[in-house]
């Protein structure tokens, strides 16, 4: 009964629109009943698109994330593509993909090492004030430090250079990119390239090390409390390799098995969305099984997105180096598929490495410098969509548009709310583990914590976690709803 | 300040993307030098304070307060207040704290119009009869709430008394060091002052010289109708650049990407309202009289509030859209 | 302002050469017209910035009028011109943000159209008056 | 804006009653001392009297105001007069300003409380405006002492003989081949009777040999460019197809000409008398030189003329059938515009038969049948050929009527008493005035009109209805019957007559709206030129430098215009005896720190007054060109550009005053 019930009100975790928020009641045991993930902002992006001229799209969505523009930037850009009914020149096209995966390489990269990373390389039960990068720096080396810092202002230096801005670029066009690849250009980047992939094989190198080198850490990760059966979709090419620019959506059970393949114009066929009344966030869930809750299982309509359901839907990997890591890291882990959220951070740097290989193969095309990077559109503007694989997992943008190419309506499905079922999930199931007997200790905290971070959610703004750890407030109460307990980190 | 003591230096973030924390970790080596620099009181992404030790501080103790993203929410008003009690300086950092930014477009709506569609019309929903979020809500195991929020974006300023602004969507890391660089010199321009450029931006960019003598348009061209000349001011081209009008100061990145600048660095001291000198700056060089013929150019621009209001709607003069009954 | 029906308040931006003087013509001429409209003077048309007619309903005003010389007929050859340039674009963008028709409005009046300046005002005084009060929510 | 604090002066005028009995004006003082700055505020009976002008001395003095507001009439007005009383109290003009609430408040507002209430806001504005005012300097720019002269009638001849006199160059341009206009085609002259051509021939000759004066006749004002002091104007010559600097108007040329006699309608006689297609309009004509119609002439029409008329200019060889049209340009510092009027045409008013009724004519051809130069040497001879024994003259036609023109055109009741009697006594004829009220206002009219009501002339009080040769007796078989109803003996009567004369209305010429924007000038309603004020600035008009005279700023006898003329010609050689004049500084400006070079307002500007520096890439605005309209301010992105007087926060300032209450 709701009367004996203790709360705790952790807030904020960190925003997506605003600050996030977890609530977590217990029982007359001070055991956890129910952890709420809360998301309480909403900006309202699809309204306020309504009215705006359609060329203007990618650059107003970038706004949506400041720590993921690139990933709204392309997805706007492609769904232009499809509204203007206009094949980008293959130059455009490849300088779109190769800064898209310069992007997620660089973006993964930030994560290693300044958010998710640290819990792992520098351990999870470190005190906090050394769980962050100046930990890790501490941990592989100041020079090290230095090269990763410096690897990341090289990679966003080629986005910046062609895209005119690192954060919220401009180079997306219907039918091209604003700025072509000289052969000088071309020269440069392709250097950034080698050493790119040198950093890459280092990060997963690093990860190995940390991580798999510590057996209490793959206990950790393995642990039930971060395991999740659901169902997993991704970008997948024709031969069903992850693809972060572009293919077909591909969905697969809890048990690996394929039972969804479709082109994103169908995503309303096989997505919907589901409203809960205690948070502003949309819950997307499988039509072919609809909403059942926030349950796991083949049965359930609650499915994954990331690094992690990237690897589980598809069958190898497009590049070679990345393709070994992946059956290694099946082979680790018990095969495919993967369901241990933590397993995300694993991925991830396997995700690092096929970036970085596939950056390579596109800044050392031939085609990549031919000038011509733009079809003007000359149809008749009416509806489009567009789909990446945003660090965070499938991304969809969707318009329509009236004759003039003002936009008329929008609707977005951004990669954490794709998660945010599970992310749910993993709260509540990550409170229950870890909370017991009302007792709530900073520790305990970090670890729910962990379980939320893991995604990388976008709303994890990433950014409001640099040294690795999340403001959390917690209050507790005893039955009479005095308060016995206050945990309070805003930072 | 004295050598002794470092200045105490905070910063907070409202409703914004994130982006102008990107622009601070854009810093690279840098960053490590600002926090040998100065004493980070408060910086909730990065250390760990806690508003209490904020609230416990004498007032006026922090030397400056960086403050980003625009005020749709109470608790974001409250913090900013509680900042500003706190600071000797409050620095408005990127265009949302500056003018409202992009989220203020949504200026242009209200709560319950955003609420309609996003929980109610939106095509991806599973039925269109469903919910929506509400403040207080009863659950099984108790009772959860949700922050309101409001109809009006605001700019920081608009809440609370702002000593200085740095602009852009986001500020360039550059501008940050110059603003962080000025507070440790202590050589502070005038109060209200934008910490950027005091001219527009044609006056650092390089096609600046390739303009016409008489610039007049005839037709307009929307960015995705016409191939730009990298060589040449975009204005020329007949692209709609909003340069002239936006102040200076980011090294027109835009432009150098090969797109038009869109204003997040916002108007120069002179101008009070971004927009409507925008748009008289603009109407005033198209070269037609007869009305029909203005109307018909004028067609380029279908939507002059997201074009020349993109990052300040909520700092014009009209703030946000009328309800019209 | 006073009791009784809605007392609309009008700023017109009125050219020095043409209007104004139409305005002293109309007074000469014991032209009776309501209180409602306030002028401001410039030396042209082309010099009304669009930040002025915002400020207006910042401050206030329930309707703008702007007023200029015919076309052909500007004391300084085409300011008028850049007037309803500008005019066009703003009454487009004033729309968009919610703007009936009416409260702003655009009229040539020649110095020797006094008549056809009391007309305008009384005609503007009405319309705005069945429009109603303004009301800027900006800031709500 | 001056760094000291503003200590403001309001001073309300009652203008007698004109203000005070319709603003509350005390109340409005009281509110005024309420306002920000205002150090003193006061009423006064007429603040443009001397003794109202003392007061702003004596409170700048004793509260050492540095600002004050004047709220009486328009400053079209008075504003000049209380910046002077600024000035002389050792203020800065500038730091002057008037409120309009005589025009623009008690003159038009019904209710005692609005109009207080509008008086109130439109203080409070001037009150926020002047304080944000700064002293500035009127800017000297040296002008031109020629002066242009447009129309070559009586008005433009006086004109340019009293300028030219004065030692100014004057160009005199006229459309028609010769100068003397209107007054040319007159017989006589009322009151006096003294003859026309006897007093303008001298004239014209003078204008002629005088060393100052350059006639461009034939000519067409095509564009001006440039402002008071110096304007720069482009004149169209038409061919004429005689070189004016060859011929010596001996007449030879058209004696010769293949036609032997005149066959086609003179322009100068209204189609009464005939011409050669080479041909001079009047003996006296100024210049007096031949003029071909190649509308007429056979060489343009088949090229194979036996051009008798150029053996006849032998050696002289002044004809030129090849001569081109073509433009003259100069500069001058004054513009005096008397293009004189249009007569009304009767055919408008079909019920008098004009056009229709060969007997019915209209005043100017009178006057040319009157004229001793005329087509038949001063007799009155019909068109058929016969005398007239009874002769109707037509008042009002085309005036003082509410389908044609409204307004009264002044000379019509002199010049058809004049006619009246010429004809009797030319003729001995019985002559019958139609009038609706016989208007002799002027020197010496009165008495002319006594002398011909002596003269036995008949006059019948009343508008004539029509002319018609529908007859219903014996007696008015062969006549014309003018129909006009008697409101004196209230009767409709029928009187039949041989010949109609119709007193038609002095009209704006036909091309006024040319002119009008040629020139920068405003129109009364009508479509006369207007005066900048009735009284204070009779002759001059909105366009500083450009003035007017004659009947092209509204019908008027010829003793008026030749008044109005020299008036004219005086306002425009004062204007310009300093050598320079001084202008309002309401200039625009670039501030530029602010200013990025962006070139926006560069083709924005009428006068070409920006200019972009290259080296700082900054716009830079010439104070001798720009004219102060501010479009380029109100462009300017980045606020970099201002104008003097009417900055932003000037007009921001006013705003906020304006709807402050």
């Amino acid at each position: 009964m709701a009367g004996e019930t203790k709360e705790i009100v952790i807030n904020p975790i960190t925003r997506l629109e605003g600050h996030g928020k977890i609530t977590i009641f217990l029982d007359d045991h001070g055991d956890v009943s129910r952890a709420y993930f809360q998301v309480p902002e909403l900006r309202g992006f699809e309204s306020f698109l309504v009215g705006r001229q359609a060329e203007d799209a990618p650059q107003i969505t970038s706004r949506i994330c400041g720590v993921c523009p690139t990933a709204h930037h392309i997805a706007a850009t492609k769904a232009l593509d499809d509204m203007y009914k206009v094949e980008p020149p293959e130059a455009a096209r490849k300088i779109r993909e190769m800064v898209y995966n310069v992007f997620m390489l660089e973006d993964h990269a930030l994560h290693l090492f300044f958010l998710g990373g640290p819990d792992f390389v520098v351990g999870p039960t470190a005190p906090k004030a050394e769980r962050n990068v100046v930990g890790v720096i501490q941990k592989v080396g100041l020079e090290i430090g230095k090269r990763v810092i410096g690897m990341r202002k090289d990679l966003r230096g080629i986005i910046q250079e062609v895209g005119g801005k690192v954060i919220h670029p401009v180079l997306g066009l219907p039918g091209g990119v604003a700025k072509a690849v000289t052969p000088e250009m071309q020269k440069r980047f392709a250097e950034v390239a080698d050493r790119g992939f040198e950093f890459a094989l280092f990060c997963e190198k690093l990860l190995e090390d940390v991580v798999l080198g510590n057996p209490e850490y793959v206990k950790l990760i393995t642990s039930d409390v971060y395991t999740h059966r659901t169902h997993y979709m991704g970008l997948v090419d024709d031969r069903n390799r992850p693809n972060f620019y572009d293919g077909a959506i591909r969905v697969v059970d809890p048990s690996g098995r394929e039972i969804e393949r479709f082109p994103v114009r169908d995503y309303l066929e096989h997505i919907a969305e589901h409203v809960e009344p205690w948070t502003y966030v949309k819950f997307p869930f499988l039509k072919q099984f609809g909403w059942k809750g926030f349950v796991d299982g083949p049965e359930s309509g609650v499915y994954s997105v990331a690094p992690l359901a990237r690897l589980n839907v598809s069958e190898s990997m497009a590049t070679p180096r990345a393709a070994e890591l992946r059956e290694r890291f099946f082979e680790t882990l018990g095969g495919r598929p993967v369901h241990h959220t933590l397993a995300n951070h694993w991925a991830r740097v396997i995700e690092i490495v096929s970036a970085a290989e596939r950056f390579k193969e596109l800044v050392n095309d031939p085609a990549l410098t031919d000038p011509n990077v733009r079809t003007l559109p000359t149809a008749t503007p009416k509806e489009g969509i567009g789909v990446v694989e945003a660090p965070r997992g499938v991304l969809i943008h969707h318009y329509k548009s009236d004759d003039r190419g003002v936009l008329t309506s929008a609707n977005l499905i951004v990669a954490t709310q794709h998660n945010s079922a599970r992310i749910a999930m993993s709260v509540d199931k990550a409170a229950r583990g870890v909370i017991h007997k009302g007792v709530v200790d900073d520790g305990i905290l970090n670890q729910v914590e962990m379980a939320f971070r893991a995604y990388d959610p976008c709303h994890a703004c990433a950014t409001h976690s640099l040294p690795g750890h999340m403001p959390l407030w917690v209050k507790v109460f005893d039955a009479r709803g005095e308060l016995v307990q206050e945990i309070r980190r805003d930072g | 300040m004295t050598k002794k003591t470092k200045p105490k230096v905070a910063f907070y973030w409202c409703a914004s993307c994130g982006g102008c924390e990107e622009a601070v970790v854009d810093l690279g080596e840098a960053v490590l030098d600002v926090v040998n620099a100065v004493d980070i009181v408060f910086w909730p992404v990065a250390l760990d304070f806690k508003v209490s030790d904020v609230e416990s501080m004498p007032d006026g103790s922090i030397t400056v307060s960086f403050i980003n993203g625009a005020i749709r929410l109470s608790e974001q008003e409250e913090m900013a207040k509680l900042l500003r009690r706190k600071s000797r300086f409050v620095i408005a950092f990127g265009s949302c704290s500056h003018m409202g930014g992009v989220p203020g477009l949504a200026n242009l709506w209200d709560k319950e119009s955003i609420f309609r569609y996003y929980y109610h019309e939106a095509p991806s929903l599973q039925g269109k009869d469903g919910g929506e979020p509400v403040m207080r809500v009863k659950v099984p195991e108790g009772t959860l709430e949700l922050p309101a929020f409001w109809d009006t974006v605001k700019a920081l300023d608009q809440v609370i008394d702002v000593d200085y602004y740095v602009p852009g969507c986001p500020p360039t890391p550059q501008l940050l060091a110059n603003a962080v660089q000025a507070l440790l010199a202590g050589n502070l321009p005038p109060k209200g002052s934008v910490l950027a450029g005091t001219r527009a931006l044609c006056h650092e960019c390089e096609l600046n010289s390739t303009k016409p003598e008489k610039l007049l348009l005839k037709d307009l061209k929307r960015v995705h109708e016409v191939r730009i000349d990298s060589a040449k001011c975009l204005l020329a081209q007949g692209v709609l650049c909003l340069g002239p009008v936006t102040r200076g100061g980011c090294d027109a990145l835009c432009v150098r990407g090969n797109m038009p600048c869109t204003g997040c660095f916002g108007p120069t001291d002179e101008v009070r309202d971004y927009g409507a000198k925008g748009l008289s700056y603009l109407s005033s060089i198209i070269d037609f009289n007869e009305e029909k013929d203005i109307v018909r150019a004028m067609e380029k621009v279908p939507d002059p509030v997201g074009v020349f209001y993109r990052y300040s709607l909520p700092h014009s003069s009209l703030r946000r859209k009328r309800e019209v009954k | 302002m006073m009791a009784g029906p809605f007392q609309p308040r009008i700023v017109a931006f009125v050219c020095n050469w043409c209007t104004y003087i139409a305005a002293d013509a109309a007074g000469v001429a014991r032209a009776r017209y309501s209180p409602n409209v306030r002028l401001i003077r410039t030396m042209c048309s082309g010099r009304v910035d669009p930040q002025f007619v915002l400020a207006a309903f910042e401050k206030g005003a329930d309707g703008v009028l702007l007023c200029g010389c015919h076309p052909r007929d500007c004391h300084y050859g085409e300011g008028n011109y850049k007037a309803l340039r500008r005019f066009v674009l703003l009454k487009k963008l004033l729309g968009q943000m919610g703007f009936e028709d009416g409260r702003i409005r655009l009229e040539w009046i020649s110095a020797s159209e006094a008549e056809k300046f009391r007309r305008v005002v009384e005609d503007m005084t009405e319309q705005v008056r069945r429009l109603g009060p303004f009301k800027p929510n900006g800031g709500a | 804006m001056t760094d000291e604090e503003p200590r403001i002066g309001v001073y309300v005028c009652d203008c007698g009653f004109n203000i005070a009995s319709v603003v509350n004006v005390p109340e409005v003082v009281e509110s005024a001392k309420g306002l920000k700055g205002v150090v003193v505020a006061r009423e006064y009976k007429y603040m443009c009297s001397s003794p109202g002008q003392d007061l702003i001395d004596k409170d700048v003095r004793e509260l050492r105001l540095n600002r004050a507001v004047v709220a009486a009439c328009s400053p079209h007005l008075h504003e000049a007069t209380f910046r002077k009383a600024g000035e002389r109290a050792g203020m800065n003009p500038f730091l002057v300003h008037m409120v309009n609430i005589r025009e623009h408040v008690s003159w038009v507002t019904k209710s005692r409380e609005d109009a207080t209430e509008k008086a109130k806001a439109l203080i409070a504005a001037g009150v926020a405006r002047v304080a944000r005012h700064s002293p500035l300097e009127r800017r000297q720019v040296s002008v031109r002492n020629e002066l242009l002269i447009l129309g070559g009638g009586i008005a433009g001849i006086q004109a340019g003989l009293t300028a030219a006199d004065a030692g100014r160059h004057v160009y005199l341009v006229e459309r028609e081949p010769s100068i003397g206009g209107h007054m040319a085609k007159f017989d006589k002259t009322f009151p006096t009777l003294d003859c026309a051509a006897c007093i303008l021939t001298p004239k014209m000759t003078a204008v002629k040999n005088h060393p100052n004066i350059t006639i461009l006749s034939y000519s067409e004002l095509t564009k001006v460019d440039g402002y008071v002091g110096n304007f720069h104007v482009t004149v169209k010559r038409k061919p004429r197809y005689v070189d004016e600097s060859k011929c010596v108007g001996c007449f030879e040329c058209i004696e010769q000409c293949v036609y032997k006699d005149a066959r086609f309608p003179s322009e100068f006689e209204l189609g009464l008398g005939k011409r050669k297609p080479i041909y001079i309009p009047f003996p006296q004509a100024v210049p007096l030189v031949a003029v071909i119609d190649p509308a007429t002439c056979i060489e343009f029409k088949t090229h194979n003329c036996k051009k008798t008329c150029v053996a006849a200019c032998g050696d002289r060889d002044a004809i030129d059938f090849e001569q081109r049209e073509e433009t003259v340009e100069f500069d001058v510092g004054t513009i005096v515009v008397s293009t004189g009027f249009h007569v009304f045409d009767a055919k408008r008013m079909t019920n008098y038969g004009y056009g229709r009724y060969p007997g019915v004519y209209s005043a100017l051809e009178v006057e040319r049948l009157l004229a001793s130069n005329g087509p038949t040497g001063g007799e009155i001879v019909l068109r058929d050929g016969g005398r007239p024994t009874v002769v109707g003259v037509v008042h009002c036609v085309g005036s003082r009527d509410q389908n044609y023109n409204t307004y009264c055109s002044k000379v019509c009741c002199m010049y058809s008493l004049k006619l009246a009697h010429l004809i009797k006594e030319r003729t001995g004829a019985e002559v019958y005035n139609f009038y609706i009220d016989m208007r002799t206002p002027g020197k010496g009219y009165e008495e002319f009109y006594q002398r011909l009501l002596s003269e036995n002339v008949n006059f019948i009080r009343g508008k004539a209805a029509e002319v018609t040769d529908v007859t219903e007796s014996k007696r008015e078989e062969g006549k014309l019957v003018v129909v006009a109803e008697d409101t004196l003996l209230g009767t409709v009567r029928r009187i039949p007559v041989d010949m109609v004369v119709l007193s038609v209305a002095l009209e704006p010429q036909p091309d006024r709206e040319e002119v009008r924007r040629l020139l920068n000038m405003s129109c009364s309603a009508e479509g006369f030129f207007l005066e900048r004020h009735p009284k204070l600035a009779p002759v001059a008009t909105l366009n500083d430098g450009v003035f007017i005279a004659g009947a092209c700023q509204g019908p008027k006898d010829i003793p008026e215009t030749v008044a109005q003329a020299e008036a004219a010609a005086a306002e425009a050689i004062a204007l310009t005896s300093k050598g320079f004049i001084t202008l309002e500084p309401n200039l625009a400006y670039i501030e530029e720190k602010l200013c990025s070079g962006c070139q926006v307002c560069i083709p924005l500007c009428p006068y070409a007054a920006i200019e972009l520096d290259r080296e700082k890439m900054v716009a830079r605005i010439s104070d001798v060109l720009c004219k102060g309209c501010g479009v380029c301010v109100a462009a300017c992105p980045s606020g970099a550009a201002h104008q003097q007087m009417f900055e932003d926060e000037q007009l921001m300032e006013e705003l906020a005053g304006v709807l402050s209450r």
